[in-house]
């Protein structure tokens, strides 16, 4: 029982910080049906600004900025790049941001050198808490937290601000949309501000020993990819179903590795994935899409 | 063609007289410099070659499936995989008391796995049959990770993570792989015909068989019904489309490409060893996406782009460090721009540059150069 | 699939009728086609016509097999389409052309057309692929053939023009040489006048009439331009609300109370009931141009769902 | 049409045919100069070339440039004093990422250039090209130290191998108390020639003394060890070997204290990189020994100290136990091609002969060397370490140099 409990803490904690990152995923696809595979990147990239200047300013100061420069990057990425090339199809822009993502991996790396990998996490990192017999690692309950924050957050904003309002009437119809006087280049480049800066954001928790055991590294980048699977099972189109998605993620890596084989943990993600999309093929939220003769 | 069809008049690209001969011109000189290329080349530079020629012929099959057939695939890797190890099992010595072989004739093992990999794609059918788009990309993913897996789970047959296993030695009309040997006996002008020369004859050969094949389905009925399913697939029915074969069966020919290219990886290599993670290695996440870029890069559908692109993303990162990295130079520092630094750059920034501004690849760019050439009759 | 590599010789042709009956198609809870029952009887031109939501195109998808019907039968001469898989019943002799022209735009208009020929030709990836001699040879008699049926529609001068880049009215050309090239005995025609002008229309309806005179074969369309189904029809069967409410020769479906009915119940808001226009005579054009129904948005009526679209039903 | 096709491609395949003919590849035999001593490839009068195939970029890009740079520091220094056989040593580098398909074509650029390889990095790249180097009689040093690459006489494998380590630090584990027979002890390991090899060290000695091994099958870019913390605690473990990367080293111990696993862990040599303890994990090694066969670069021993002093004086990376590696290397180098000097023959079959007789003492770094034993470790020796953040280096010496009466009488896998 007691190893139970501590297995299901393990897969909430990462499924919190999976969701974090598979909310961006999704934010972005749903604005510009993108699909974004410099998202890594952009955590790496807005860990090293924080890496850099933590000696400098401080930890908190560190964090918004780098926060901020994820945000800035992603931006950049969709004014100076993705906006320029409205002809490619969605196959393409998807390949164009491999290319983006290669640049600014093999950049952040580089810049890295052979120094330690830095850690992110200074707050919160290895300062675990125990509840009775199981513990449980800071950086996630901090995590869980900001997840929760920034996800109910996210939900008023899509549901009463006009940018969310715009967002939903252009992820439902870009035409109509345009007709309607919303300016999709601003919901666009929003939508990647704010999946930038969710990226940002995430890699504070990615970068720690509680998470992945390593610090800001090549290695950061490879863990983003666990978004994928968490954003599809939701559905691409479902922020909601991202977040869901995250947690599916984190349980069941955490279940399989404890009571199947520790090998298997990742495989296991992929093969739940793939159930959920034989069952329902555009995830469990996702927008069922039906093409008329 | 009959007459009605030439009666089309100047709209008909390759009508005209004078284009017709200059791209059988054009082929005849490829083939030329194809051929002698060997006689030429330090064997670096072959092996640089042959690489190439292994990606164009994962990338062909990705193109059909992708390009023609408007099945997003980031499975690649698995049926690379795939393709390697039952080449390695099939052709495997049998008795091994560490590997599983069946001891058959390398020709032999090389259509089996050719074939068994395609029937793993058939084998994906019901799933890749009812998902689409950036779905069935993410879904087939899974198989890269499946794959990862399995790999590591049987190492007597996938080879063992921590060697590896052999791959036979292959030959057929003289033109041979064969890691163990430098062979010479042969020798064209001077030049003998060593290991790395007879791998490029005989990549040559294979990539030639794999283009010829998908130019010829492509300009026919099967290439017609692909694009029929890839643009409208209600329509494709009512016109006498059965879909769900279509899509399997497009699904099995591209697995077979891959798992052609999965034996050329392992002879390329010289091992058939398990991937050390799923991101890495020959198998895995990464080397599926490279062939997505090849054909995005290339021009989605089109196979000339695909060769194109196979030669840039499988070609540039092999080649750079080569011409980069002179004699005397030193490594230097961990944050030094090293010449696989630059290599990285240079691949990002020619995907990024390509879809910018040729939005449909090279194959885009090449109709566009050609174009006027076209038209003239 | 199958040996045949010939195409069938026009004019000798075995055309048979068409018979829907009792049919009904269900979308969830929502009846689309409620026990609809007519023939097309042999070398006639068939009219489907009724309002917005009528149950036209779910009727045309059941009769080409891309939705289930949930009772009733259709029937082709002795064969049950019903039970036919989708994909075999182009080679039964069913050829269909599209409302919307799903046309590849990327194909060329040689090829577009040549798919019409799938089921009657044969060879896999293979046997294309190593260019068999037997195929090639089929492959240029077919070809032939296509050539052809474009030069009927006067799209001959574009074979290997991509398909996308051609007026629309051309495209809807290639779309029912596409749908000839299967060499149907029964044509099926979604809209053939829909965005056309009244010259165009004109010609629409001539091609027609050829297509019947010249091939023999049987025509059944969906139209809303009511000039050009009382012009040429032999027989109009009338949908309302997914029930048949007229089937009968042209001049009987005119004066019909329900038909009136039911077209004055769908004002289109622009003053004009779609049947008055056509009571004009002739090709009046479109009544009233901008008003054509078929070429106006098509929202639901109030209070019901559009059965022609799947995506409303959720 | 056709006529016209097959006319050009005759034509083509004439032309070919015409060009070949002066072709520059044409073989033109040269043999070596007049010299006393007989040579082959990669030496001339004046100089003997080494390879040096490396990962300056990927994700061993710490520890290849710390290899490189020691490789480095050993040249110079032969190189200042005059150099081996009256020839200065020249290195020609070439890095590949890690990525096996950029290595091969280096490879091929590089055989025909140099004597033997003073590095080849990376076990995808040593596993694709062991059958090449052996067939070239190509003599590599890897950066790797699994015992089943000692199935080829051209790897020169320096110090003992993963299974020997894990051998002596199990005997190390029961010397102290730690285990006993009879216990469950759990281990961590990479799945790799790496991880496999240390598995099969532990497997070795709990075979002997009754351990059941409970295994923890990690991947290499794996990081986060919880899972297998958690699955270990669950099994009772009385104690937890490892062999992985330095990363995942932090993440068990931090994880094991965290959830409260209170067992000794021992690891092999690359378990344990210095600059860990500047990371939030270093707390957590109070119960961690590993095992070395090769010094620390930050060791407080005089042959470590002399090497550290002469690397701040050339090189700004951050430095690391690959320093050590790489001037043992050059050592070990030094003693074969000495002798193959003696025996007046630097072919590349002169150097695998002189392997075969070496036996050299690299002092501290490495201990003595014995490379005459085919398929068996240069060295059945190691140390045990513990890391210490209060110590100057970080680590300090729980046990000086010793072999184990087990690892003394294990046949490693190509044992004769």
């Amino acid at each position: 029982m007691q190893t139970f409990l501590q297995v299901l803490i393990n897969g909430t904690g990462k499924g919190a910080i999976f969701a974090l990152l598979a909310l961006g995923f999704v934010i972005i696809f749903k604005a510009t049906e993108v699909v974004n595979f410099a998202h890594g990147s952009l955590a790496l990239a807005g860990g090293y600004v924080v890496a850099v200047l933590k000696p400098m300013v401080g930890w908190w100061s560190a964090a918004a900025a780098g926060i901020t420069a994820a945000a800035v990057l992603a931006l950049v990425i969709e004014r100076l790049l993705l906006a320029r090339a409205r002809n490619a199809s969605d196959t393409s822009l998807a390949i164009l941001t491999i290319g983006v993502d290669v640049l600014v991996l093999t950049e952040v790396v580089r810049r890295l050198g052979t120094e330690a990998s830095p850690f992110l996490g200074d707050p919160y990192d290895v300062k675990p808490l125990t509840l009775g017999d199981v513990t449980v690692g800071r950086s996630e309950v901090v995590a869980l937290a900001v997840s929760v924050v920034l996800i109910t957050a996210f939900f008023a904003a899509f549901r009463f601000s006009p940018w969310g309002v715009a967002m939903r009437a252009q992820s439902e119809n870009r035409e109509a949309a345009a007709l309607m006087g919303i300016r999709s280049s601003r919901v666009t480049a929003s939508a990647w501000a704010v999946g930038g800066a969710l990226a940002g954001i995430a890699v504070l928790f990615l970068a720690t020993q509680d998470f992945s055991g390593g610090g800001l590294s090549q290695a950061t980048h490879g863990v983003a990819l666990a978004a994928f699977p968490a954003a599809i099972i939701g559905g691409l189109t479902s922020p909601g179903g991202a977040v869901l998605g995250g947690f599916v993620v984190g349980l069941t890596e955490a279940m399989t590795a404890q009571y199947v084989d520790l090998d298997f943990a990742k495989v296991a993600v992929y093969l739940v994935m793939l159930l959920v999309l034989v069952v329902r093929p555009s995830g469990l939220f996702g927008r069922v899409v039906q093409a008329r003769v | 063609m009959s007459d009605s069809n030439r009666a089309a008049g100047d709209m008909v690209p390759g009508d005209g007289r004078w284009w017709r001969i200059g791209r059988v011109a054009g082929a005849a000189l490829l083939i030329v410099v194809l051929l002698a290329l060997p006689l030429y080349l330090p064997g670096e530079w072959l092996k640089v070659g042959t690489w190439m020629m292994t990606g164009a012929v994962g990338a062909l099959g990705l193109t059909l499936l992708t390009g023609q057939a408007g099945q997003l695939s980031l499975a690649h890797g698995f049926f690379l995989l795939v393709g390697a190890v039952s080449y390695a099992v099939l052709s495997g010595p049998a008795g091994d008391p560490t590997y599983i072989g069946f001891g058959l004739p390398p020709v032999v093992g090389l259509l089996g796995a050719v074939l068994i990999s395609g029937l793993a794609g058939a084998a994906f059918a019901p799933v890749s049959g009812r998902l689409r788009g950036i779905y069935l990309g993410v879904a087939s993913l899974a198989l890269v990770f499946l794959g990862f897996w399995l790999g590591r789970a049987l190492p007597a047959v996938a080879g063992s993570t921590s060697s590896g296993r052999l791959p036979q030695p292959f030959s057929i009309f003289g033109l041979s792989v064969d890691v163990s040997r430098q062979l010479s006996s042969l020798s064209v002008f001077g030049v003998p015909l060593g290991r790395d020369e007879r791998t490029w004859y005989l990549y040559l050969l294979l990539t030639a068989i794999a283009y010829l094949l998908a130019q010829g389905a492509v300009s026919g009925r099967p290439g017609r019904a692909w694009r029929a399913v890839r643009d409208n697939e209600t329509a494709a029915t009512v016109l006498g489309v059965s879909v769900v074969r279509v899509k399997a069966g497009v699904f099995a020919i591209s697995s077979a490409y891959a798992g052609l290219a999965g034996v050329m990886t392992a002879w390329w290599t010289g091992i058939m060893k398990p991937d050390e993670s799923e991101v890495a290695g020959s198998y895995g996440v990464t080397v599926s996406i490279a062939f997505l870029a090849m054909i995005v890069v290339g021009g989605l559908g089109s196979l000339p782009g695909a060769v194109l692109g196979a030669a840039l993303v499988f070609g540039l990162p092999v080649a750079l460090p080569l011409l980069t990295q002179s004699a005397s130079a030193d490594i230097g520092s961990g944050t030094a721009f090293s010449p696989i630094v630059i290599t990285n750059f240079a691949y990002g920034a020619l995907i990024v540059l390509i879809i910018l501004f040729e939005p449909s690849g090279m194959a885009g760019l090449g109709r566009r150069l050609l174009g006027p050439a076209r038209a003239r009759t | 699939m199958s040996g045949q590599t010939t195409g069938r010789t026009p004019g000798r042709r075995d055309v048979r009728p068409l018979r829907v009956s009792e049919v009904t198609v269900r979308f969830g809870g929502l009846v689309a086609v409620n026990r609809v029952s007519f023939t097309v009887e042999p070398g006639s031109i068939h009219a489907l016509i009724g309002p917005n939501g009528a149950g036209k195109s779910t009727c045309f998808n059941a009769i080409s097999g891309v939705c289930r019907i949930s009772s009733g039968r259709i029937t082709l001469g002795d064969v049950d389409l019903g039970r036919t898989p989708p994909h075999r019943i182009a080679a039964l002799g069913v050829g269909r052309a599209f409302q919307n022209l799903a046309l590849s735009p990327t194909s060329t208009v040689f090829d577009n057309v040549m798919l019409g020929r799938h089921a009657l030709t044969g060879g896999g990836f293979l046997g294309h692929g190593l260019r068999a001699p037997w195929l090639r040879r089929a492959a240029r008699r077919h070809a032939d053939r296509v050539a052809e049926i474009c030069d009927f529609l006067g799209v001959a001068r574009y074979l290997h023009t991509p398909a996308g880049v051609l007026p629309y009215g051309d495209q809807k050309r290639v779309d029912i040489a596409r749908a000839l090239a299967v060499e149907p005995t029964l044509l099926m025609l979604d809209e053939p006048a829909a965005g056309m002008n009244a010259s165009e229309t004109a010609e629409m309806a001539a091609l027609i009439q050829d297509v019947r005179d010249e091939l023999g074969v049987s025509v059944l369309f969906v139209e809303h331009d009511m000039g050009l189904v009382m012009g040429i029809a032999d027989r109009v069967t009338v949908l309302d609300f997914g029930r048949l409410i007229a089937d009968d020769v042209p001049s009987v479906v005119q004066r019909a109370p329900e038909v009136i009915a039911a077209y004055l119940g769908v004002d289109d808001g622009q003053g004009q009931p779609a049947v008055k226009t056509r009571a004009g005579g002739g090709f009046p054009g479109t009544g009233g141009g901008n008003g054509d129904p078929a070429t106006s948005p098509r929202p639901g009526r109030d209070g019901r769902a559009e059965p022609d679209s799947r995506e409303a039903m959720g | 049409m056709q006529t016209a096709q097959r006319a050009l491609l005759t034509a083509a395949v004439a032309a070919t045919l015409v060009l070949t003919g002066c072709s520059s590849k044409a073989v033109n035999n040269s043999s070596g100069g007049g010299s006393a001593v007989k040579t082959d490839v990669g030496v001339t009068d004046q100089t003997i070339t080494l390879g040096v195939l490396t990962d300056a970029s990927g994700v061993f890009k710490n520890l290849g440039l710390g290899i490189t740079h020691g490789n480095e520091i050993w040249a110079d220094e032969v190189n200042r004093a005059g150099g081996i056989c009256g020839r200065k040593i020249a290195l020609v580098q070439k890095d590949h990422g890690y990525a096996a398909d950029k290595a091969i074509p280096l490879y091929g650029q590089v055989k025909d250039n140099v004597l033997g390889l003073a590095q080849l990095l990376g076990s995808p790249i040593l596993a694709a090209l062991k059958k090449q180097i052996t067939d070239d009689k190509m003599v590599s040093v890897p950066a790797s130290w699994a015992s089943t690459n000692l199935d080829t006489p051209s790897v020169l494998m320096v110090g003992a191998t993963y299974d020997v380590e894990m051998l002596n630090g199990f005997s190390f584990m029961q010397e102290q108390g730690f285990v006993h027979d009879g216990d469950r002890v759990g281990h961590i390991y990479v799945d790799s020639e790496y991880g496999k090899n240390g598995l099969a060290g532990s497997k070795a000695y709990g075979a002997a003394h009754n351990l059941t091994v409970v295994e923890a099958k990690v991947t290499a870019t794996d990081t986060d060890m919880t899972a297998a913390i958690t699955s270990l605690k669950s099994q009772g473990v009385k104690a937890i070997a490892l062999t992985t990367t330095p990363k995942q080293t932090a993440s068990a111990l931090t994880q094991a204290k965290a959830q409260g696993i209170d067992v000794p862990f021992i690891g092999n040599n690359p378990t344990f990189d210095p600059v860990l303890l500047s990371t939030p994990a270093k707390d957590s090694f109070d119960k961690f020994y590993f095992v070395n066969g090769v010094v620390p670069f930050s060791a407080d021993l005089p042959a470590a100290k002399d090497l550290a002093a002469k690397y701040a004086a050339k090189y700004t990376d951050t430095p690391n136990v690959g320093v050590d590696f790489g001037y043992a290397s050059g050592l070990v180098w030094q003693s074969v091609l000495t002798t193959a000097c003696n025996d007046k023959d630097l072919t590349r079959q002169g150097v695998l002969n002189a392997v075969a007789k070496t036996k050299v003492d690299t002092k501290e770094l490495a201990g003595e060397l014995d490379f005459s034993k085919p398929g068996q470790p240069s060295s059945r020796k190691s140390y045990i370490a513990q890391a210490d953040a209060t110590v100057p280096g970080g680590m300090k010496y729980v046990k000086q140099l010793f072999e184990s009466p087990e690892a003394a009488s294990y046949r490693t896998p190509f044992q004769h």
